[in-house]
């Protein structure tokens, strides 16, 4: 029998589980059709193209009410990202720290880190989201409060920063001398000053670079490594003073204007709320993943360092990072994913991310509901692959190799 | 076939609003009850004869018509605004209205501003996936003001923000903003601004191409009108039923001309939905009316008769 | 010869010293302190900003607590109390919020005159899962069950329990630690039973259509059992159609039969009135069940040398993990019905569990697979040697091991499933945390409390899933002394 | 398991030291000092003084403070009463100086600690180049004579992974040479090692004590220190017991614990 | 290092096979079997008849194909040409007829690879409950009587990890022999024990020896192979170079590369 024979067994299963599964599908997606044609609906995504119709208070391309459903969706795309990686960044750094406080001699501190973790691992991430949230509007001054001569509230950092229970209105740079701005198409467009900025910074990074390279060569060739910080520093500092000169900028600091402030970049807590609750939440899992990683670390591998001779700072940089990291990096990854996908609870504070934009209002004006969840879930299906993919390359890059 | 399927489950899927009270919202013992929950327990009343035989779905200004369309609910009763692409693009029919309303704004006095043109700049608490998303949009692009929107997923969630200055102004449909002032700690420190800047004929919406089932909801709906119109209340229908000689009253109650046949409902399905929570003057006086912590007035929703638009055609 | 002679070289002791005590700063408080917290400028800073920390957040929150107000009737009353009390413009808690609505956010509107159900059944949870959880040790055990027993007869008391099932629920609670003691084996058919009856007790109704469907899990083991000795294969496949078989078409035919027979139904309980902690625990209860298997399941697939039973399980478990649950939840709850048959409505809870489930279980699959890779290849090497086919290798050797490495992560995965239940909201259902507390708040007596309902939540939230982390580490600590 | 070293010739086995210049200078002395681990007293009014060049081997049941000992002379582990001075240098709690008696002192544990992520000729160059700021060519032209002289050149380019034990650890006594160090440290470098490999290592060993230099080893290979040892220190409860030249040690022990302990890792 | 049996009487070890019936019934036969890894041909026409009651000693330079053979027996590595037929059984790729082989033939591993989640009981009782359908009771009479031949039956109650590595490699040999098996397959089963412990595994293979088991063994164990093979054969690249009585291949190998192989593994 087909069975029992080993070599036609394999192939007999995976048959039967290929037929059995795309017998499922076919059912669901016969279904599916049926069900649709029952409605008189059907299935194509031209609704993309149509006016949205709807305002996003928080935008980074350009986007009105008249701007298609498909411009809506790519907004509330760069509002996930957004969020995502600036969550990730700080969600690293909270973790980074609070794993290293967790295992410093200190006790008290490792207390209170301890507490920190657990409190923020064993409680849903929506509480701390709506928590985080009422904080802001409930215990900081509406934009009103910024008013009259004797106002209830004061702006903080020399007048530039006006904390509301709306936004953190900050201030915004201004250039004096403009050169105009380069169209990159589907109305997006840079500011020229910005782009030179970022150029600068490039360039400024790769020069540091090379000057690292030359001093590992003069190391190598010498033995001593030539001081590099001061021509690193210099190489950031002229060229933006430089260019700082020629542009010309000037701050623009938000002022109550009205209902609200203006002038300078309003921040809306939706954001910073969901910004913060994301990365201090992960920021738990994280400082677990980093005490994991040190730990992972033996006494032995410092000890053995210490005995070399090397310094408490060398022995950290080369001896127990570059081992710890192997560790932490797999784990850290897959909580940057979990960090992007809990983004989508921005729907507890109002935040316009890809959820709430093709997967919350573009689905219910056009009723469009199949087309948009299937939109939706591929692409944060391709964002886990991408982040997932990039995960995969560093462990194979890193893998110690063994016997 | 809707009919049969509710028959067969024995229970009416209804979807209605997650909690605005007088609407529909569930007590502390998870009673629904409201203005949209009545339209409900009608329906079930005619088609089961059992106003208790529903299962309020709750929904979201997101998830309703989805509900609605994957046939996860029967009814949507859920103050939704009748459009024109709703009603077919969507593939939603929009089969009675029940609520003219329109949409109006609800500012702290303490803001100083007596008109929604005032509002330029300001910052305003407004529900996803609404209507009232899309006009307000039109309407400060039409006024060329600009405001910066505070997208809130509930009117519970709404009236946090709105109450705590999260935002200047909070925009729904006028009865709702009366609903939810009339909820406030100190209603009298909060004003409904004059200018209602959109129609919003609220209606009960079924699955389009199902004419039958839209036509049960829709004339169970209009028998609650017309019942107010002869006065039939819930205290008199009996009375009613045996003794009144108005043609048109007996063939409402099915004592004479089986109109239910027609709709494949027995004789009496419009006395139990009239049975269930009264006519529609008693179920808006109970659940929204000048009684109620709601305070709406009848307005546009008085009958015909009494200058309104409430209008049912003829049952013959 | 060297010029250390033996004279110089030679050493013998001959007294030993005892051992004398460390010099005054190497014990007592004050060491502790100066090693603990003051060693060094970079800890003493860190001290102070700790203290400064804690201040700041005792401080802040500390008056709140204190005037903490427990009886009232709404929240304007519990302001005027605080103002009377503890002057005018003193903010405080009202926990009269929770102590007059703490039904809604523990059992929803499950009605009230039914709560020792839900109770019961939490009950027997622990009766069910002490044979599985504390399975070597017969003292833990015991004061599990008792403390099982004793809180949940007294709490269903208190909760207005009806004498009969107060009865039946102490005998059984009774039964269960005699067994405990004398037969543990046995206790595990309790647990075996326990799915029907927790859901008979949750749902109501006929108390056979639960039976009936456990009963299809005793055809398919009878099934296997019966084939088990031509092919492992043939009897798993065999013992799925039987299962399959008797769900589909002997229970519902035997059910009303039975029913008719002996009527065993209690009241019914919709699930429109699951909500709170009671929907949770339903969620994560049923979830935690049935994801374990279906993990291991998935991977098994996962590792298996057929490329396409590998790919459909890589491609499952990575459009899963891809995608965020509230996704998901949203297809359950509404798109589902495009994709059965027109005119399916099953209920949405088994809905909301089944997708969490699948959720878990993509999560347990690469826990599961992780603890399969680390074993070593002579294990199964053994087991093939030994004539075990892989059903029997798998079952016997591999998963025993495997599982038990992929505790930690097994259990995280469970509490992490556990706080994701409060998502359900977003799909309607009233999950204890947003839904309960908006629904509390909407009405006009609660208006305008926030932190309460929250706090009250989040409290029980780490109760719970603290516990669990912690049973994770008594586990594991018992697992590193068995080996 | 006796070992007999190969790699001396024969007449100089047997216990006697090998006839070599005075030793005269001190390279290690340790005066009086006490150590405690929280209220324990690990090692007590511990007195030794270790001549350049001078092999020294420390005997001792489990848990008589061997370790501790030879991890106070580079100062892993901090001594709390009592001096220590190695080649001149004090320890103190001053960086400094324990930065550079760490420099002058090689250490080799009993679990090799070799880091897993650098190739062994790393491993090897990781201190010359960053503590002794040798040029990269040097310090790999240093590694390699090193490799060469525990006779694994060949390894240089692979992980430590990748080597048996007895290899990794030959690789630890060169990664430890390769700062030239005037005295060398071994903690039980062979007990973790399967018994081929035992001799490899102790070959090693003995070429370096060959050398001359300064070696003080925690072992319980009594053929080891029957072959190389100058002197065989015996501890017990953080003391020194006894002291004395192999061959007399091993002969005629005096104190009753050494004689037990002799009849015990003799005896099997 | 050369072994020496005490078990056998003196006057018949050295290499002499022991008197007995006529070996005549074939219980293993191979014909002209190779196998592939990849595009590596790590068996070539190997033909070898293994008579029931023969004992085989396979000895060969390491990566030869020693293991891959005796693994071929059980399937537990598919050969891709010629023919193995066990105990009258032909292995082709029917899954019946290799979990017949698998119970009717023993394996003992290098690395013991006992189940270390179960008891020493359990381990020898798991096969025979599960595979040959013993009731309980049965399994754990005969498990404790191979444990009394093994001589550890006062440790099966215990689980594997607290057991030493000759312990465990007996518990190994023990539950192969619970599935009363008729073939015992050897994969240098003393490589990874050390040397005291050694001794008893072996002791015991001898007495599995003496009661006429059929047993194909990988070893580099010279003095058991001379104690108790009826055969040595010696492979090199894949195939059998040389086979003899092992008085015959010790004293007089024919071929250059096992004269070779026989100087460095009795040299150390
Ligand atoms: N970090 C520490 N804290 C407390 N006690 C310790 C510590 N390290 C070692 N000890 C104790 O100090 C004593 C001496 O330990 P040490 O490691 O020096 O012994 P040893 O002679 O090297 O023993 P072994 O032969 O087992 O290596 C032991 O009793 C040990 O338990
Ligand atoms: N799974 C495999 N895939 C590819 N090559 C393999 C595999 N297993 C073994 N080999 C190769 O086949 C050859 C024979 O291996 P085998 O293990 O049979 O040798 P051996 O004689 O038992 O050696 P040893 O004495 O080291 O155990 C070796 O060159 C080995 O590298
Ligand atoms: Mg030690
Ligand atoms: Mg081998």
């Amino acid at each position: 029998m087909l069975i029992n024979d080993r070599r036609y067994r394999g192939y007999t299963i995976q048959v039967v589980v290929f037929i059995l599964i795309m017998a499922a599908a076919w059912w669901l997606i016969g279904n599916t059709i049926e069900n649709l044609s029952r409605l008189g609906k059907d299935f194509n995504f031209d609704f993309l193209w149509k006016r949205a119709g709807y305002d996003i208070p928080q935008v980074l391309i350009p986007y009105t009410a008249d701007s298609s459903h498909m411009r809506a969706a790519v907004v509330g795309l760069l509002n996930t990202l957004l969020v995502a990686v600036l969550g990730c960044i700080t969600a690293t750094i909270i973790g980074v720290t609070a794993g290293v406080l967790r295992l410093s001699n200190n006790w008290l501190v490792a207390r209170l880190m301890t507490i920190y973790v657990e409190l923020f691992r064993n409680i849903p991430l929506l509480l701390w989201i709506l928590v985080v949230y009422a904080v802001f509007t409930e215990s900081l001054p509406a934009p009103r409060a910024y008013s009259g001569a004797d106002p209830a509230a004061h702006m903080i950092l020399f007048d530039s920063i006006a904390l509301t229970n709306r936004y953190t209105a900050i201030p915004t740079l201004n250039l004096l001398h403009s050169h105009g701005s380069l169209n990159i198409g589907w109305g997006v467009t840079i500011n020229w000053a910005t782009i030179a900025y970022i150029v600068v910074l490039v360039l400024a990074i790769l020069a540091h670079r090379a000057l690292g390279r030359w001093a590992r060569a003069r190391q190598n060739l010498t033995g001593v490594r030539p001081r590099t910080w001061p021509i690193s520093a210099a190489l950031f500092v002229l060229p933006l003073v430089a260019l700082w000169l020629y542009f010309g900028i000037e701050v623009v600091r938000p002022t109550l204007k009205g209902f609200n402030f203006a002038g300078g970049v309003n921040v809306h807590n939706a954001l910073v709320a969901l910004w913060l609750a994301l990365s201090l939440y992960t920021g738990a899992f994280i400082a677990e993943i980093v005490r994991a990683g040190v730990l992972a670390v033996s006494k032995g591998q410092s000890e053995a360092s210490y005995a070399l001779g090397l310094s408490r700072r060398r022995t950290m940089s080369l001896v127990v990072l570059p081992q710890a990291l192997r560790v932490i990096i797999p784990p850290l990854i897959s909580q940057f994913l979990n960090l992007t996908k809990n983004s989508s609870l921005a729907i507890a504070t109002g935040y316009m991310d890809l959820k709430a934009t093709l997967g919350g209002t573009t689905l219910n004006q056009t009723g469009r509901e199949l087309e948009s969840m299937v939109l939706m879930m591929g692409i944060y299906l391709v964002l886990s692959l991408i982040i997932s993919s990039a995960m995969n390359l560093f462990n194979a890059r890193v893998r110690l190799r063994e016997r | 076939d809707t009919l049969a399927d509710v028959k067969a489950r024995g229970m009416l899927n209804c979807g209605v609003n997650t909690g605005l009270v007088g609407f529909a919202a569930p007590d502390a013992n998870g009673n629904w009850q409201g203005f949209d929950i009545a339209v409900c327990k009608a329906v079930a009343a005619a088609v089961l004869g059992d106003a208790s035989k529903v299962k309020y779905v709750p929904t979201t200004g997101q998830t309703r018509f989805t509900a609605l369309s994957s046939g996860e609910v029967d009814v949507l009763a859920r103050n939704s605004t009748v459009t024109f692409s709703r009603d077919t693009d969507l593939k939603l029919d929009f089969v009675a209205i029940n609520y003219y309303d329109g949409q109006g704004f609800m500012v702290p006095k303490s803001l100083g501003v007596t008109s929604a043109k005032e509002l330029d700049g300001a910052t305003v608490c407004i529900q996803t996936g609404t209507t009232t998303e899309l006009n307000l949009a039109d309407y400060f692009r039409a006024n060329n003001m600009k405001y910066q929107p505070v997208n809130i997923d509930s009117n519970a969630e709404g009236e946090q923000q709105y109450l705590a200055g999260a935002c200047d102004a909070y925009t729904t449909d006028a009865s709702g903003l009366a609903a939810t002032r009339a909820a406030f700690a100190n209603p009298d420190d909060h004003i409904i601004l004059p200018e209602i800047i959109s129609k919003e004929p609220l209606a009960v919406a079924v699955r389009h191409g199902d004419n039958n089932w839209g036509d049960i909801v829709r004339w169970t709906f209009f028998a609650l009108v017309a019942a107010e119109e002869y006065g039939i209340t819930s205290a008199n229908l009996d009375e009613q039923a045996n003794t009144s000689q108005n043609p048109e009253v007996q063939r409402l109650l099915g004592k004479t001309d089986d109109l239910g046949k027609m709709i494949g409902l027995d004789a009496e399905w419009a006395k139990r939905a009239i049975a269930a929570s009264g006519n529609y003057g008693e179920i808006f006086n109970a659940t929204i009316g000048e009684a109620t912590p709601i305070k709406l007035a009848r307005g546009l929703n008085a009958q015909w008769t009494q200058g309104g638009l409430m209008y049912a055609p003829p049952f013959r | 010869m060297s010029e250390i002679h033996a004279q110089t070289v030679q050493y013998v002791r001959d007294t030993m010293l005892p051992p004398a005590p460390p010099p005054n700063r190497q014990s007592g408080p004050v060491l502790w302190l100066r090693e603990n917290l003051f060693s060094g400028p970079l800890n003493i800073a860190l001290t102070l900003l700790g203290l400064a920390a804690i201040w700041y957040l005792v401080s802040s929150i500390w008056p709140w607590i204190a005037h903490s107000v427990w009886h009232a009737n709404s929240l304007k009353e519990c302001r005027g109390i605080i103002a009377a009390t503890f002057g005018e413009g003193t903010t405080g808690a009202c926990w009269a919020l929770v102590r007059e609505r703490w039904s809604q956010f523990v059992f929803g509107f499950y009605p009230s005159h039914l709560w020792w159900r839900p109770v019961a059944a939490f009950g027997f949870l622990f009766v069910a899962l002490a044979p599985v959880l504390f399975s070597d040790s017969r003292g833990i055990r015991r004061w599990v069950l008792f403390l099982a027993a004793i809180l949940t007869v007294w709490i269903m008391d208190a909760l207005g329990a009806p004498t009969a099932p107060l009865t039946w629920v102490a005998a059984i609670m009774m039964l269960a630690w005699l067994l405990s003691e004398f037969r543990p084996s046995l206790l595990l058919v309790m647990t075996g039973l326990y799915p029907a009856l927790g859901v008979w007790l949750l749902w109501g109704g006929s108390l056979w259509s639960p039976i009936v469907v456990m009963l299809g899990f005793g055809v398919a083991y009878a099934v296997y059992r019966a084939l088990e000795r031509t092919s492992s294969l043939l009897a798993v496949v065999g013992a799925i159609a039987a299962a399959v078989a008797w769900w589909w078409w002997i229970g519902p035919w035997l059910v009303p039969r039975l029913n008719q027979t002996v009527d065993l139904a209690i009241t019914r309980v919709a699930s429109d009135s699951f909500g709170g902690f009671l929907l949770s625990i339903t969620i994560g209860v049923s979830g935690i069940a049935m994801s374990l298997p279906l993990g291991i399941i998935l991977a098994l697939a996962r590792r298996s040398d057929l490329p396409l039973v590998k790919g459909f399980a890589v491609m499952f478990i990575e459009f899963i993990r891809g995608v965020p649950l509230i996704a998901l939840l949203f297809v359950a709850s509404l798109l589902l019905n495009y994709f059965l048959p027109p005119g399916t409505n099953f209920d949405i809870i088994l809905r909301v569990i089944i997708m969490v489930t699948l959720f878990a279980a993509a999560y347990m699959a690469e826990v599961i697979r992780g603890g399969l890779a680390a074993l070593p290849k002579g294990q199964y090497e053994a087991a093939d040697s030994l004539g075990l086919d892989y059903w029997k290798a798998q079952r016997l050797i591999i998963l025993p091991q495997a599982l038990k490495i992929s505790i930690p992560g097994i259990v995280s995965t469970f509490i992490g499933m556990f706080k994701d239940t409060t998502l359900v909201t977003f799909v309607g259902l009233y999950d204890p945390l947003k839904a309960t507390a908006d629904s509390v708040r909407a009405s006009v007596a609660w208006k305008g409390t926030y932190w309460e309902p929250y706090i009250f939540t989040g409290a029980i939230f780490f109760i719970l899933c603290f516990g669990m982390s912690r049973y994770s580490m008594y586990l594991e600590q018992r697992l590193k002394r068995e080996n | 398991m006796t070992y007999v070293p190969e790699a001396l010739p024969r007449t100089q086995a047997g216990g006697q030291p090998l006839p070599r210049e005075a030793l005269t200078e001190t390279a290690i002395q340790i005066d009086r000092m006490n150590k405690w681990y929280g209220t324990f007293h690990v090692l007590r009014d511990i007195d030794l003084h270790v001549a350049k060049g001078e092999r020294i081997v420390i005997a001792g049941p489990s848990g008589s403070g061997k370790s501790t000992l030879i991890r106070c002379v580079n100062r892993l582990e901090e001594h709390q009463s009592g001096r220590i001075v190695v080649d001149g240098i004090e320890l103190t709690s001053d960086i400094k100086n324990i930065d550079r008696v760490r420099s002058e002192v090689g250490m080799v544990f009993q679990h090799f600690n070799l880091f897993p992520h650098l190739t062994v000729l790393e491993n090897c160059t990781l201190a010359p180049i960053w503590v002794r700021r040798l040029p990269r060519r040097k310090a790999e032209e240093t590694a390699m004579r090193f490799l060469e002289k525990v006779r694994i050149p060949e390894q240089a380019g692979k992980y430590p992974g990748q080597l048996s034990g007895g290899q990794q650890q030959r690789v630890a006594i060169a990664r430890s040479l390769c700062m030239e160090p005037r005295i060398m440290l071994f903690d039980e470098p062979t007990s973790a090692l399967d018994p081929e490999m035992i001799k490899e290592v102790l070959d090693t060993m003995i070429e370096l004590a060959e050398d001359g230099m300064t070696m003080l080893c925690v072992t319980h290979e009594m053929g080891f220190a029957q072959a190389v040892a100058d002197r065989v220190i015996f501890m017990d409860q953080g003391q020194i017991v006894e002291q004395n030249t192999p061959k007399e040690f091993f002969e005629n022990p005096q104190s009753e614990r050494t004689k037990l302990f002799l009849s015990q890792i003799l005896g099997h």
